[in-house]
């Protein structure tokens, strides 16, 4: 049962990972990349205890962390850039 | 069969190497450049702990009942690589972002050209001074 | 290695950065894999969450898309060709993938894996041999991480503290948003302390402990802005705080050296020499993370404290 | 006793998979971002506690036990507000909603304005 739920995640990362790359907007590829980023925390957890690793749980923990991390900085890389637009108006910079 | 399931982890290795090393030689923007770097590095780094790796070995913490560990020195080694790596490469971030407010460009050939330029102008308005124009 | 092909045939820049941050996760993952968690702690902390941050906070200060290549792609493409196929080649050569009889095991891993135990006391023999049997390369590491960060401090500085920073942006909206993370940093600043003390019996250490401990305040910095963060940690303290953490490891190297010992031979630090080994390890590795956690967290104050200049 | 603890992780477990492939699924499909991150956010944010419930129904009572269920919490809490947040941001950055009947991705070309 462990096997079947490591390949349906399997999968589903591929599936994100495709969307990362075709993303048309920029938005898409951050929400991919969130998603894959979830998807490998349970991939971890699941296959480290199928696997038994040791101490995958605090490396799980710690994806989950970088994971939300990561995607706040891409959002507040986006309103930068927006502020910055309004602000430099110029854009040849 | 056996030999190419073993050398597998190399091949890997050496195609994500020569990625870098191609954007590194052949891209002109800086930042990606500095990308290909942290590509050249990430493969370095798992070339080490291939090397490292033993066949039915653990984790190397000792625990009950275990007895083949895999190899700590390379563990060691690229464990703090990675973390003089973020730093160097936080170095090289922060030149770009100089370099930016300097040239306006972090495009190399456009930095090369502005150079140039820069050089010509000099030398027709015939300013001998030999000031820093690196 | 498909991440890798698009990352470079990307011209967007900020996908290359979203994409080098999902390569980076897949690396760690395939260090779990081959048996290394430290490693892959590491990477996850260092990879995927500093680098990702701060290479987005330089691309805010530079542009975004890359021009058009110049170049014929095809004498690069030549030269890495080339010196591929020789790598390739070499590799027929190497020792397969866990092979015991590889000349990388019969040196001083055995050893190592062997006595640690014993003559340093702690099960992760990682962290064992990174303090304590190499403790010079790690103290030169962290000079390394130090100086690293001096650098990008004298070519940038702090930047101005922010008085004139227009606060317009949409995460300031959020309400939601603040409230989860104020409710998650002091998790996570809790869980870079069990990492930091923890490290003795499980992955973790001082390095590890110092990225997410900076990672706490990088997200407090993210979400309530650049005053609030630099209230509760003044950017004066930094470089203070990185000096104090390297002081500490050179103390600890200095006191067994004036206690008639070799340079950073802990064994000076009790009467009993495991429990010296012990305690010298704990002081060391606490001593990298203060210097890990203030440069992190200086460069990330330095690259996102300065304006765009247009 | 063991024997429901199995079936019980069991089913938990098959559940967890199909919201997961059905995430990933629509977040390839969907027609426009909005839609997307319905699609992700709302699985997602079902599917990780249900294969986690899976994995700690198989474990014995330890400290391991106890890390799986922070992580668990973790996810619970940053995964509905990254989703949140993301969609506001982009609803602030510009990108309407997808509301007519067009059948193409004309609609979430990239905005830069």
């Amino acid at each position: 049962m462990l096997t079947a739920a490591i390949i349906a995640i399997l999968v589903t990362m591929i599936l994100a990972l495709v969307r990362a790359f075709l993303g048309p907007s920029e938005y898409d590829r951050m929400l991919a990349a969130n998603s894959f980023g979830t998807k490998t925390v349970l991939l971890i957890a699941l296959g480290g205890h199928a696997l038994s690793w040791h101490s995958y749980l605090d490396v799980a923990l710690l994806y989950a962390m970088v994971n939300f991390v990561g995607t706040i900085a891409v959002m507040r890389f986006f309103e930068n850039r927006k502020q910055d637009g309004k602000e430099g108006s110029g854009g040849a910079s | 069969m056996n030999e190419i399931a073993g050398l597998f982890n190399y091949w890997v290795v050496v195609f994500l190497m020569m990625a870098g090393f191609y954007v590194v030689i052949s891209q002109g923007n800086l930042v990606k450049k500095l990308v290909g770097l942290g590509l050249f590095q990430a493969s370095v780094f798992i070339l080490y702990i291939t090397m490292g790796n033993l066949s039915g070995g653990r984790a190397p913490i000792v625990t009950e009942g275990v007895f083949i560990y895999s190899n700590p020195l390379p563990h060691v080694l690229i464990l703090t690589a990675i973390v003089v790596g973020v730093a160097t490469t936080a170095v090289g971030l922060a030149l770009i972002v100089r370099i930016h407010e300097a040239y306006g460009s972090v495009e190399e050939d456009e930095i090369h050209a502005l150079d140039m330029a820069d050089d010509d102008t000099r030398l027709q308005e015939g300013a001998g001074q030999e000031e820093s124009s690196e | 290695m498909l991440i890798a092909i698009a990352a470079i045939r990307m011209r967007d820049l900020f996908g290359v950065v979203i994409l080098f941050g999902v390569y980076s996760l897949l690396t760690a993952v395939l260090f779990m894999d081959l048996d290394a968690v430290d490693v892959a702690f590491t990477e996850a902390a260092v990879g995927a969450g500093v680098t990702t941050v701060l290479l987005l906070s330089s691309l805010r200060l530079t542009r975004r898309w890359e021009a058009p290549p110049r170049h014929n792609p095809f004498f690069s493409l030549l030269v890495v060709g080339v010196t591929g196929a020789a790598l390739v080649y070499a590799t027929l050569d190497a020792p397969l993938l866990g092979d015991p009889s590889a000349p990388v095991h019969k040196h001083v891993a055995p050893h190592y894996l062997q006595e640690a135990a014993g003559e340093v006391g702690m099960p992760n023999i990682v962290t064992a041999v990174l303090a304590s049997y190499r403790g010079y390369d790690t103290f030169g590491e962290t000079l390394v991480v130090f100086t690293a960060g001096l650098a990008v401090l004298l070519l940038l500085g702090f930047g101005e503290s922010g008085e004139s920073r227009i606060e317009t942006s949409a995460i300031h909206d959020q309400v939601v948003l603040k409230v989860v993370v104020k409710l998650l940093i002091p998790l996570i600043l809790l869980y870079a302390l069990y990492v930091q003390f923890h490290g003795d019996f499980g992955a973790g250490g001082g390095f590890q402990a110092g990225v997410i401990f900076a990672t706490g305040f990088i997200l407090y910095d993210m979400v309530f802005g650049v005053e609030n963060a630099r209230a509760v940690m003044p950017a004066a303290w930094l470089p203070r705080l990185a000096a104090l953490g390297v002081l500490i490891y050179g103390g600890v190297g200095v006191y067994s050296m004036l206690a008639g010992k070799p340079f950073l031979d802990y064994s000076a630090l009790s009467a009993d020499p495991v429990h010296g080994q012990h305690l010298g390890v704990l002081l060391v590795e606490l001593g990298v993370g203060i210097t890990v956690f203030s440069i992190v967290l200086s460069i990330f104050y330095a690259l996102s404290g300065r304006r765009r200049q247009s | 006793m063991t024997l429901v603890l199995e079936w019980t992780s069991a089913i938990f477990l098959l559940a967890g998979s199909f919201l997961c492939i059905t995430g990933g699924v629509g977040l390839l499909r969907m027609p426009d971002f909005f839609s997307r991150v319905h699609a992700a956010g709302v699985t997602e944010t079902l599917a990780a506690p249900l294969l986690l419930c899976g994995l700690m129904l198989q474990m014995e009572w330890s400290l391991d036990l106890v890390k799986v269920l922070m992580i668990l919490l973790f996810v619970l809490a940053t995964n509905p507000t990254a989703t949140q947040a993301m969609a506001k941001a982009t609803l602030i950055g510009g990108q309407k909603p997808l509301v007519t009947e067009s059948e193409s991705t004309k609609g979430d070309s990239p905005s830069n304005s």
